[in-house]
This record gives structure tokens, C-alpha cells and sequence, in this order.
């Protein structure tokens, strides 16, 4: 199994979840963050003196899904959270040992 | 620890304070009239700007019951002056202290970190309670009964005798406000004692001990407050329109004029403010407000109190108090624009912050003037403070470097003085009987920058010692970790969830 | 479901009432003065403690205009009463009602958890809508026109003749307001009619259903507030000083002092919060509140508000006005500085829900003295209830372990009963014709004993009734899933983002 | 860039503007009496609804003082009119202006997303700014002097002889409010003018320009506000019921019954409501409100405000207020309640948002009512408009498809329009010498009809031609960026933290 | 090592927090998340208006733990949080292949 | 590559940022959390009463960095994040599979 740890724009949720129920996943968790890299930030106003804002709200998501098909989430996260401009995001994967369903005790795929 | 010891002493000195209340026998505290009769003060017909309406209203007033009213032994026989004038200004006192709770703490609150506002608000309260406290037992008495030139007496502590006055007809001592019961009077004055030192909070925000600015505030509120407004507002305190003999002949130095506060409110507060962050130092990471939605209420509830602050000042509901209330609303609708366009052209964007700030610029220079310039004056009032109170938040601030945290000088100072000298531009004759340099009376021009001078300068020398003299007693600063974390959770044990 | 038919059976109570509303002939509920004319009540010069000033200040008010003024066929040539007066209760009016919403919903909605404060600040309003319909339609009648000892009659039922009365000159009804026009005086009484239950809410708060408070209220202020009000400032109450007769000699059981609702108001609403903690058991997991700002906003607002509450009750705009607004500052300011130092020496730390407890804790505490005592009866009695209050909050409340979320009790039943005792301590014949234990009188000392423990025995047990009755009837208490989760989402389908 | 071009324009217009103030002569515009005598308008012993009661209180009022007062050359001996009277509209014009700022910004604000709330709030804050300047310097002469059916005259810009017409006695110019001072009388009708625009932002919310809303709202109110203001309240204007001879003979077209703004308030911005969400169109994503607990304070506040938005417009402290006030605290609990249970009904649970909405739409209807109805007719309306508006802001809605964001349309048309025609069925001839259907008069109800629609239609056409030039010259809505990441941070670089 | 991150129902934090200590393990890190699956969400209601919400709160739990207490950890958490009711949540355990604790830069099992 | 993810003081958020910028990291994600572990919490006070707060405001920051410089960033952050006081938090470094830019599709190395 894998984790698939996607950091997109908070706009691009509802997208991103339609996009994985669509190929069959139906359950992911999601994290308010803030994101520093090549997008630059904005500026705040206060009393007339400029405050530079570098870390941006971000969304991040993270689903657990059986290896052979996270490839296929990949490519439907990147379709549904890119926009073209900086800052989309990425989507990071890594392995994951088990997993365990709180409520059955089920295991690892069927858990998920 | 240490904080604690020292709140056990300020405990200490306060429930002294209490006790001695206590002490002073209930007779004299409350069923005497003699103090009262015996401390005859003169006669005010014209007595100060804010008064003079009131003085010579009350005639006309009570005029269809054959003035004055003959008093009986029973308390509501007893002449109750014009009940339309004390509707209006219990309704000020309620105003005006709205103005402070929850009104300024607000103001300030929304513009502090988020892990300060708690620190923020109950300094407006705390404020509120400790000056009520020492107002009623002695600076009432100093500030606005006779006594010298510098400082009135002693007949008002405890507010013994309050109640007897109005019986004693035309020899009151509160020729102030003639036509409204002297406790009434006093609670009006009261607001503007407690939100004169709560103004002072925007300059040390975010850094100072809560037990520090408990003690600064108590002292600054006996030995600078109460003396300014002797001087300036009291029945013959040597720049008070109101110290004039029986034939109205002057009998004090130099007359400022000053409706509701320019110089006793504001600049005394901005000044006291700039003192403050100067012997405080720079907080250590200054931030950008942490929700404007609170700073908008209270500079609303700002707006809406101040009705009573300046038309309150007319101490009657009359003429003067609606072309006060005109004049008001004018001038802070027009300094709040210019503040928003200034800012909007300088920086791109108008901001909340920016026109609530503008709006109090507006309320604060229009405060001197209220009582005698009309709406054109107010125009050019409201123009001339929404510019100078940004320079004053902004160039002025940078340029020297201090951090007036909210800036209490910024906009209080700055804005005061520009109303107090424009009042001595802009008044009119027929509104006040007083003219002002359009009208031809440079002296009273001179005058006004004398009076802003004199408050200025004896307020940064007594505030300086104030703030030393804490600094040795508590210590005035919070540690780097307290400041880090927030005084909220550090010196209160509380955070907004 | 079961929650949706319940809710059904509320709709078709409410609107039953108000189709009776509409069933009432227009012409009788607004037309016809005969009814008005038909029940005299006994004139009384010396009315209520709250309306004494205002009854003997009527001669002196109306007095240049040759009283009584002949009142003419249109409305406004009717004698319109003291003007001046007039405008200061339609403020007060205005103060009172701002003091429940939204003053005392964010009091407690700060001290609640965030998933609770929509439901927290919701009942504050849906009581005040509710009580105000009771209130026109039933309760005024029964509490403030003639009846009997015990409770009023139906003569105002859907306010017929209310308008009519000032016109009927002498012998109007309402001699407990007589400079003013009766529908003021009946919505400064209605302010009062839903602030007390409104102050109940901080003993069940994050707890009780939607559905079963409203039933509660409902039935309370019927049961047990109306009878409560006309017991102590009824024309015809057993312990009202209203109750006397032509030659002001008292026609009641024991008369009570109570200016402004030491009994009728705080002791009321506190043993009845007490009452519905008991029955309604503890939270599961009771946490700090969530957000001292609302708290603060909430104590200031209760504050600016209570002018109206106690200055008011002067029922006119003249020198008891004047002392009660005095006093009313003083206990405040000094209880919340009390309890402040209180916690302070006991905690460590000062908090921001202190310092607007304690003021809180005072204004209540002074509200039945607000008329009768001065400055150093108002210092002692905002030392003692700042003491007495905290530990109501504390030590009290966790001896007996009951759950009085917001201290509802500890601070009104507490505070109201150390106010009204300490009246008859206070009290001072040269303000307000009644001397306290001080000026010698035991005996008034007494019957504020008697009327405290009067007024807590019957609310105790008409309240237990009554939320039996509910408990069976809908049910008091959500599940525990919904206490959980928080009544917001649950109750009312939202959250604060 | 064209941000600022745009900004820059709007500078030099309002620049214009003020230099405009500053050029007219202080002389005229502050000294001379002259003007004021020249423009004689026609005494209104019967003038407006709202004037009727103070127009004929006056003789009664000024009576004692053996009326008309003689009046002297110094300011304050000038006749202040009644004391009582001008201490009420003092407090009137700052409880209406409590209810736009903060009240309308906060019960706006917490409908909107958490990412717009500040460019809310500031919009009120904004609004009443621009308003106040605009209204001084034109619109209150526009509106509220004599000139003819259509539009009144010039004689009051920059309110030039305000000052001085108490003076002249019977010939006051000002017959509107002849017990207190014209500059009183200006700042009340000021706060309705402020309101009123303010109003219609919460159908544009969340998507219109800032600078565009400055633009739309300046010439709104200049060409719909101040004509229609004139038609329904001015000495002469076509519906007025002001608009009478010296014989007190209508002078005008057909006479409409708005007692505190129906028509020119509530119908007039929530017309202007729906125009600009038709002419903006949807929001992208429409989402639940972020914080019901600030819609309670402001709709807490508005019902705390409204008191003096109706009881104010009786410009008297009298009987009328007393009613004006009780019918509004009727109207509006019972709006509430309904409004709770129909959506309880309709949707399994009643909501914070819900019941402030059902107390704010009873505030709407019942303010055309205020001055001539009785309580079983607040009752009535109270329900009628309750039901009435939940199926304006829902049913209605949802059947057209417009996004009137926060239902200005839906419940101030539809409420004012519920109003208007029901004081046409129940006005009381005995509470305010007019007439409604249940007493007969069939005239009465047809001419509140036409109101209705002229008014409506009139605003209708111009609102949309303003739209559609203000939207040519700078644009009216925001990018689709902006509206996503939220106006706050896009327009005034400041977010809640 | 292993980090052991489970996503429970917020009021089960503290049985949770309990339930570790008891175990001896003495350090957890939460994040408030967000989460979907079958749990249906529940309905806002705005101006006669239903807007369903298919977010619900979660708490996300990050221990890292020394491999051989791995499986215990999981089966005390699971213990402590699960109702048995939809939504309980689910654990998953991934591979750590170093720790440092900051303060004292020890490494691995001695910075847990 | 791996991923490095440190627990840290909030007030070192900037400190750390500019210690990895400094070595050539642009990009970071960062998350408020809170922690549990040997530093003592605070108590809040509340009507007269003590309430014990155990969690305490940490942030958690993610970094994505090719595996050889994963050394080098943990010592960076350890340097940049230390106070030397209990509480300052930890890292943990895992494996990382694969990466991508939602943007451009970058893969692995040049997704970072
Ligand atoms: N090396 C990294 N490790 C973890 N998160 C990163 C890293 N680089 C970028 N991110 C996250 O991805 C977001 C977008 O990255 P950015 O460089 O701004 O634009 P783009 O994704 O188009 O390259 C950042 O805001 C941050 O949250
Ligand atoms: N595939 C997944 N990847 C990550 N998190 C998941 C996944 N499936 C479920 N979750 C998380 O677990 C929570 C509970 O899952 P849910 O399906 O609602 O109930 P249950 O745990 O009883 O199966 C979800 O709210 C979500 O936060
Ligand atoms: N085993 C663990 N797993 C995950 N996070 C931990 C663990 N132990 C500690 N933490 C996190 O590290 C933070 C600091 O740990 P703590 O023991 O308080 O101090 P120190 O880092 O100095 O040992 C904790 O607040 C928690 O967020």
C-alpha cells in the first residue's frame, strides 16, 4: 500500500474528491497547511506600513490506497488540482506497512 | 512570586484607600450640606465654554417656573433643574463610557496579536474601574470644585455634600452645569477621566505588566490628569473659560478654549502615550492587526459614544448640543475618507483599519472644536486631521522610530493639537461667543498654542517620572518569553480558543 | 421527529395565544377607555420606592404648566407628562434591553464552549422574543395593575386602555409612573420582565433543549415572575412600597425595598438557576470558555446598560436618577476590582472573566440599593459582594458540586441577596425617605430579610414544578451525542467557521 | 494600476466636492440669517405623520414657557425649544446611527464568508461616510426643504442657516420638528439617509468593487434617495402628508402614511437590492454564513437602534413615542418567533440566523406602522411579515434565481412593502388622527399602494441606469480571482487571523 | 522505527493519550484534520437553506515508536478509540528511518 | 528522496525557513499541530478554577529533499530550531518514493 500526500490549493478541493470517487477512492484526510516555495506571497496593509505574507493556506491530502493503483490517483490528482500557474502543488508518495480499520479491526487493504 | 508580592502591595494600597472611605464618617460623607454651602466658589454665568449654554440656558429654562425654584425638605421637592437637560446627559454618561467599555478596548483589541487581546480589552476595564475608584474619592474633588489657580480642594472627596447643591439655588458650586444635579455632572466628568489614561494603553500595548500599568495609571490619574483638567476646565483654573468674576471679567492667565477635551483629553493621552513607549522600548515583533472586525465595532461604538462626548459637552439639550453633534459627525466622516484615500493612494488598497483610524482621527480633532465652529469648520478640520494623523501613524512614527504600539500619539497628540488650534482658526461668535483668527481674535490663536504647549510639556515631565518610579517599584516590562508567548496566557491565564 | 412534534405543539400554543390576540375586538384591546377608567387602583403619591420620586417630583415638574394639564380629544394635545422624564426612560428603555441582548448573551456565550455559543446567544433573544409576547398579551396586567396582595388583574390584558390614562389625569392607574405615559412606563417594566429569566440561561447553558427552554421560560415568567413583580412593586403588592393608601400609610404585609430588582430581578432568576442545574445534573465535560472578548464586550454592555436599569427606575430625569447612576458606578467599579485581587491572591493571575464577573457582581448587589444609599454605602456594598460573589462562583458552588454553568446563582442569588440586605443596612432617609440599620431602622433591616427568603422559597418551588412538568412533557436535556458535539450543529444545524 | 486610476478619480471628485464647501463664503454658509428668513416654507401645524404629533405638541409643550419663547441675540438665550423632546432626537440620531455602524456591518457580516467579512463591515463604515458628506453638503436641502412636488430647494447646502430658524419663531422653515433645534432634526434624517444605501449592499455582497460601490451608492443616494425622501417627508413633496396649506388642506397629490421610512427606507433599498444583484449576477459559490454570533450582535443591535428609528420619528417625547416604541417591540418579537418556527417547520430546527432575521424583517414592517397602529396590529404584522419575508428570502428567491445575497430585497421590500400596506388596514385615528381600512377609510389603503409602486417603480429605473454607467466607467464586479480568494486580502490587504 | 498515525474521533483524544502513557509511550503529536469516507456528513442550515458538509473533524495522532512496540501501540489506540460506530477512523503505520531530537540532538530510540 | 519532518517551536518557523533557504531548500509545508511529550503544559484559569492544558501549539514542518542532502537539512533545522529547553521538538526523516509538480508533472528530483 501507499500513501499519496498531495499539497494542491484549498480552491481545488471539491475537484480533487470528485476526481478520486470517480476512479473508486472514497476516503481521504485533509490538512489546512501553509506552503512556502516558488509562488510568492502576498502583502498585508497595516496603518499604512506593508507586511510581506510568504507562507500561503494550502490544502493537504493524504489517501491511502493500494499500490498498484496509486499511479492512477496520481494522475488524477495532478488532473484535477492543476491550473498551470505556480503553486499547484505536489503529490508525494511513500510507502505505507499497514493499516487497520478502528471500528472492525480490519487490515490493511481491507481497511481502506 | 515576585509579581505576586507586589500585587499583595497593590492590594494593600487599595483596600486602604477603601478603608479610609469607609472611615470618613458617613455624616460628613453624605447628610452634611455645610461643606457644601461653605465652600462658595464664584458664580459661573458664563462659566466654562461648556457650561456657558447650560449657564445662561438655565434662566430661559427655568424661567416658566419662576427661577429658581424654591426647594423643600424632602429630596424630590428639591429643584431638580431642567429634566430635558439631565435626560441628555445621563444618556451621555452612557454614551461616553461606552466609549471606553466596550468601545476603545475594542478599537485597540482587534489591533494587538491575537495572543494579546485579552490583555488588551482588560486594560480598558481594569482602567475603567480604577479610576471610578480614585475619582470619586479624591480627583473629582481636586479637579473640579475651587481652590487655586493649579489645582482645586477638598470639599468633593467622597463626594461629600454632592447631593445638596442644586437646593442651594444660585449659589452652587457647580456653576459648571447649573441646570443638572452635581452627581450627574460629576459622572459625566467621570467617562472623561477614565478614558483619558485608557487612550494612553494604545502606546504601551502588547508589552507592558498588567501590575505596572495598574500603578502608572493611578498615579498618572491623581498627579496629571487631575491638575490638567483643574486647569483647563475647573472653576478657576488659570486657562479656564469658566474662572471669571461676577461680572464675567477673566481672572485666570490665558483662556483656552476647549470643548470636550482636545488638550485635556487627547494630547494629555497622546503625550503620556509617547512618553510611555519611549522609556518601554520597541516590542520585539511587531505584527499587523489580528481581526479588523473588532477594531470596526469599537471605532463605531467610538462614533456613536463620542455624540455624548461633545454634545454632552454642551451640558444642555439645546442649540449647541445639535450644532455640536453636527459638526462632529462631519468632521469624522470627512477625516475618515481622507484617511482611507490617503492611505488608498500610498499604498493601493483602503483598508478597515485605515478608516476606522481616520474616523477617530476625525472625532478626536473635531473634540476642542465642537462647541464653536460650524460645519465648514468642520470640513476643513475633518481634511486637515485625516492628513496629519497619517503622517503622524506613519512618517512621523518611522522617521523617529519609537513604537506607539496603536498610536495612542499618533493620532491622539496630533490630532488634538491640530483641533486645539484650529478651534482658535474656525470659531464663531455667534455660536460660542468666541471668535477665532477668521473672525480677527489672534489672541485667542496665540492662546490656543499656548495651552497645547503648557499640557504638553508638564505631561511628559510628570509622565516620565511616573514611569520611572514604577519601573524601580515593579518594573514596567514583561520578560522576552512572556512577550513571546503572549501576555495573554503569561499574565492572565487565558487564551481565546 | 419526536423533537419536530414537539415543536409542533409549541407553534399551535403560540399561536393559539396569538389568534386570541387577533379574537380580541380591536375596538375594546385599543379603542375603548372605559375599561382603563373602571379600575382604580389607589392613586399613590408615594408609589413605589421607584416611583416616590417620580410621584412627588410630578407636582414640581408639572407645576409651571398649573397641573394637572387639561388633556384635549386628539392625542397629542393629551397631557404628554414630564417630557424631560419621558426621554430618559424611552433611553432607558432602549439601556435595558440592550443589556440582555446582546449584552448578556455574550457575557455567557464567551464563558460557553464555541460549539455551544449559537444556541448560548440564541436563547438570550428567542426568550426576549417570547417574553415580550407573554408579556403585552398577560404578565403586565397581572403584575402591575390592581388586583390583590398576591397578584394584579386582567384590566391591561392585550394592553386595552394603556394609551388612555395620562388623559384621566389623577386617577390613572399607573401612579407608580405618573409623569410619564403609560406604554413607557410598561416597556422599561418589560425590559426587567426579560432580562430575569434571560439570566437563568447561565445555570443550564450547554445543556438543555431548544425546545424544553422555551416551555420553561414561558411557564416561569407566567408562574412565577409576574406574581414575584406584584408581590414587591405592584400598586397593590404585599410588600410593595407602592401599596398605601391616600395617606401614604402602608397597606401591605412587610414592605420591601427594592429599587431596581434585588429581589424581583437577581434573587429570582439565581435560585432559579439553581433550581435547573439541580434538576438537569452536571455537564459531561465542562471546559473554560472559549473567548474572554465576548465576555467583555458582554460585561460592558451589561454595564452601560444598567444606567438605564437602576437610573432609570427613578421612573424621571432628576437628582435620584442622579445618585442611583453614582452608586450604581461605584459597587462596580469596586467589586470588579475585588474580585479581581480575589483571584489574583488566590490564583496567581488576574483574568479577563474576573474583573467582568465582578463588575457584574456588582451592579446586581446595587441594583435594589441603587435609590436608597450614597457613595460609601455603594464602596462597602461592591467590597462585599466582589467577596461574596467569587465565592459563590467557587467554593460554594464546589461544596455542593451542583453545575451552575455560568454561576448564575453564585453571582445573582448571591450578589441579589447581599445587595438587599445590605440596603436595609444603607439606606439613607435624606435620599429616598427610607433610613436603614445605620439611621436605626431594624425593622426595615428585617423585612428585607423576610422578603429575600419569601421571594427564594416560592421561586424554588414553582421553579421545581415547573421543570418537572417539562422534563415530562418534551424532556430537559439533550442526548449525549448532542451534548458532545455541541448544541449548535446539532440543535440548530450551525457552527461558527 | 486602473484600480488606482479609477481611485484617483474619486478622489478628485469628492477633492471637488469639499473644495466646493470650502470656496462657499463661511459668511452664507455659516452667518447669515438671511437666506434662512428668505425661503419661506409652508408652517406645518400638521405637517408629517412623523411631524404631526411634535407640530401639535408644540403649543402644548412650549405653553408653560408662554410660547413662542422671545429670543434673544446671544445663542442661547435663542429658544432651544423643549428640552425633553431634544434631549429624545439627540439620542435618536445616536441609537440610528448605532444601528449601521457596527450594527448593519455586524448582522451583514456574519452571512458573508470569513474571507469577505471585513470588506462587509467596512462597507456600512464606508457608506456612512460618503453619505454624511454628500447629505451635508446637498441632499438634506434636497430633500428636506421647501421647492417643490418633485424636489426641494438649495437653500440649506452646506446647511447654511440652520442655525438660526428656532429663532424666527413661528416662520421656522424647519415646520417638520418645531420643538427642537433644525440641526437635530438634520442629524436624524441624516442617520435614515445613511441606512438606507447602507442597506443595499447585502444583495451585492461578496463581489462587488469597493470603488464601485463608492461611485454607485454616491449618485444613489443624491438622484433616488433625496427625490423620493422628498416626495414622502418634504414640506412639499407629492405624497407627503407634511404637504399642507395653512389651513391644513393636502396641497399634494395623494397622501401616503409612512410613519419611519417604509417606503423611502426599506422598499426603496431593497428595489435597489435587487437591481444590482441582477445586474451582477450569482456569486461563483454561494456558502452558509461563517459567523452567526456577529449577525446577533447586529441584529441585537439594530432592534436596540430601531427604538430610535421609530419612537425617534414621533421628534417628540410624548405619547406617540411611547406607542411607536411598544408596536415596535411587538412587531418585532412576533416576527421573530415566527419566522423561528417556519423555518423549525420547514427545515427540523430553528436557527440563530433565522430568528435574527425574523426580528429584523418585523423591525421593516413595522416601521411604516409605528405612529398609527396599536399592538393587536403589531401582532398582526408581526406574523404577516414574518411568514412573508421567510418566503422572500427563500421560496421567492429560489423561483427567480437572482442571488439576492443577503436578502435586502427579500426582507426589506418585501417587509416594507407588508408594512406599508397593512398601516393602510390598521391605522388608529385615535393614536394618529389618520384612518386605515378597519376604520373605514378605503382612500387611505389605495394611496399606500401607489406609494408602493411609485416608489418602487421610480427606483427600479434609475437604480439601473446608475448600475449601468458606474459599471461602464470603473466596472462593477471583481475578477473571478478576487471573489475566490476573497475580498478582504484582494481589495484591503487584511484578513482575520 | 515507525511512526504509527492514526485518525480518530476528536473526543477520544484523551482515552487515547491515556492509553499510550499506559503503554510507556510518552510523546504524540495532533493535528485537527479533516476527513471523508463513509460517514455520511451532516447538513447546515442557512436562511431556509440545507448545505450538506461531507467533511467531518477528525484528530490525526503521529507516534513514533521503536518497531517492536509497533503493533501494540496500534492495538491500544484501536482499543481506546473505536465506538464501533461509521467513522471511527483508521491507522496507518509507515517506516521511520531516523530520529533526532532537537534539543539534545540524540538519535533515534533515545530521541522518542 | 526523502522527507524530513520537524516538530518545532512556533516562534522558530522563521529561523528554520531561512537556515534551509540558506542551503539551497525552497520549499517547505508547513502545519499547526499540537504536542504531548516531556515539557509540561500551562493551566488556564477560569472562574476561580485551574484547568491543565497538556497539548501545547508545536508547528510541524515538511520538507521533501533529495537523499543525500537529507543530513544536511536535518542538521540545519536542528541548528536553526534549537533553544536548548525542553520542548524543542524533533525530526523525523522517512523514505519517499516518488514526487511530482501538479504544475508541469514534473517527476521526483525536478518536482522539488
Ligand atoms: N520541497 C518541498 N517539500 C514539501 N513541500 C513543498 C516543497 N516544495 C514545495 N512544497 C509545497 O508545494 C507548494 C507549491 O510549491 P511552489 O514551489 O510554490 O509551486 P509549484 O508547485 O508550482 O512548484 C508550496 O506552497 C509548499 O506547500
Ligand atoms: N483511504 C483513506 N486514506 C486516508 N484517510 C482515510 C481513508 N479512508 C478513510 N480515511 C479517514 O478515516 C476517517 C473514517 O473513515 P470512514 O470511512 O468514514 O469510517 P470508518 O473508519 O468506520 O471506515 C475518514 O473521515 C478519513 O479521515
Ligand atoms: N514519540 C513521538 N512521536 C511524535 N511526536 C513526538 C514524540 N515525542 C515527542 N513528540 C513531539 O515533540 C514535541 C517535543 O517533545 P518533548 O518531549 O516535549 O520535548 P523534547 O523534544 O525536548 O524531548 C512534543 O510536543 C511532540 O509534539
Amino acid at each position: 500500500m501507499k500513501i499519496v500526500m498531495a499539497i494542491i490549493k484549498p480552491f481545488k478541493l471539491e475537484e480533487v474528491r470528485d476526481a478520486l470517487t470517480a476512479i473508486g477512492v472514497h476516503g481521504l484526510t485533509v490538512t489546512e497547511v501553509k506552503g512556502y516555495g516558488r509562488q510568492k506571497g502576498h502583502t498585508e496593509i497595516y496603518r499604512g506600513a506593508e507586511y510581506a505574507v510568504s507562507f500561503l493556506p494550502k490544502l493537504k491530502i493524504e489517501v491511502a490506497v493500494d499500490a498498484d493503483i496509486a499511479g492512477q490517483v496520481v494522475e488524477a490528482i495532478v488532473a484535477a488540482a492543476r491550473t498551470g500557474q505556480i503553486g499547484d502543488g505536489k503529490i508525494f508518495v511513500y510507502q505505507l506497512d499497514s493499516a487497520v480499520r478502528i471500528r472492525t479491526g480490519e487490515k490493511d487493504k481491507d481497511a481502506l | 512570586m515576585t509579581l505576586f508580592r507586589r500585587l499583595t502591595g497593590l492590594m494593600a494600597a487599595l483596600t486602604a484607600a477603601l478603608m479610609i472611605g469607609l472611615a470618613a464618617p458617613a455624616a460628613i460623607a453624605e447628610d452634611n450640606p455645610a461643606p457644601a454651602a461653605a465652600q462658595a466658589t464664584p458664580a459661573a454665568p458664563a462659566a466654562a465654554p461648556a457650561a456657558a449654554p447650560a449657564a445662561q440656558a438655565a434662566p430661559a429654562a427655568a424661567a416658566p417656573a419662576a427661577a429658581p425654584p424654591s426647594c423643600s425638605s424632602t429630596v424630590l421637592e428639591k429643584c431638580t433643574g431642567n429634566s430635558g437637560d439631565t435626560a441628555w446627559l445621563l444618556t451621555s454618561v452612557a454614551l461616553v463610557l461606552m466609549m471606553t467599555i466596550p468601545g476603545l478596548g475594542l478599537f485597540y483589541g482587534g489591533m494587538v496579536s491575537k495572543k494579546n487581546v485579552g490583555d488588551t480589552v482588560m486594560t480598558s476595564f481594569a482602567i475603567t474601574c480604577l479610576v471610578t475608584v480614585i475619582y470619586f474619592i479624591l480627583t473629582y474633588s481636586l479637579a473640579f470644585t475651587g481652590g487655586g489657580w493649579f489645582i482645586g480642594g477638598f470639599s468633593r472627596v467622597f463626594l461629600q455634600g454632592i447631593h445638596y447643591d442644586l437646593a442651594s439655588g444660585a449659589n452652587t458650586p457647580n456653576g459648571l452645569a447649573p441646570t443638572i444635579p452635581e452627581t450627574v455632572y460629576m459622572m459625566f466628568q467621570m467617562t472623561f477621566a477614565i478614558i483619558t489614561p485608557a487612550l494612553i494603553a494604545g502606546s504601551f500595548a502588547e508589552r507592558m505588566k498588567f501590575s505596572a500599568m495598574l500603578w502608572f495609571i493611578g498615579l498618572w490619574a491623581i498627579f496629571v490628569y487631575a491638575p490638567v483638567a483643574h486647569w483647563v476646565w475647573g472653576p478657576d483654573g488659570f486657562m479656564s473659560a469658566a474662572n471669571v468674576d461676577a461680572k464675567g471679567n477673566f481672572q485666570g492667565a490665558f483662556q483656552v478654549l476647549d470643548f470636550a477635551g482636545g488638550t485635556v483629553v487627547h494630547i494629555n493621552a497622546g503625550v503620556a502615550g509617547l512618553m510611555s513607549c519611549l522609556v518601554l522600548g520597541r516590542r520585539k515583533t511587531p505584527a499587523p492587526g489580528h481581526n479588523m472586525v473588532l477594531t470596526y465595532i469599537g471605532a463605531a461604538l467610538l462614533w456613536v459614544g463620542w455624540f455624548g462626548f461633545n454634545a454632552g459637552s454642551a451640558v444642555s439639550a439645546g442649540l449647541q448640543a445639535g450644532m455640536a453633534m453636527t459638526v462632529t459627525q462631519i468632521a469624522t466622516a470627512v477625516a475618515a475618507l481622507t484617511w482611507m484615500f490617503v492611505e488608498w493612494a500610498h499604498r493601493g488598497k483602503p483598508t478597515v483599519i485605515g478608516i476606522a483610524s481616520g474616523a477617530v482621527a476625525g472625532l478626536v480633532a473635531i473634540t476642542p472644536a465642537s462647541g464653536f465652529v460650524g460645519p465648514v469648520g468642520a470640513l476643513v478640520i475633518g481634511i486637515a486631521c485625516g492628513v496629519g494623523c497619517y503622517l503622524g501613524a506613519t512618517a512621523l512614527k518611522h522617521a523617529f522610530g519609537y513604537d506607539d504600539a496603536l498610536d495612542a500619539f499618533g493620532v491622539h497628540a496630533v490630532g488634538g493639537a491640530i483641533g486645539a488650534i484650529l478651534t482658535g482658526v474656525f470659531a464663531v461668535n455667534e455660536f460660542s461667543g468666541h471668535s477665532g483668527l477668521l473672525e480677527g481674535d489672534v489672541g485667542q490663536f496665540i492662546n490656543q498654542f499656548k495651552g497645547v504647549i503648557t499640557v504638553a510639556v508638564y505631561d511628559a515631565i510628570v509622565t516620565f517620572i511616573i514611569l520611572k518610579i514604577v519601573d524601580v517599584a515593579v518594573g514596567l516590562r514583561v520578560s522576552e518569553e512572556v512577550e513571546r508567548d503572549g501576555l495573554d496566557l503569561a499574565l492572565h491565564g487565558e487564551v481565546v480558543h
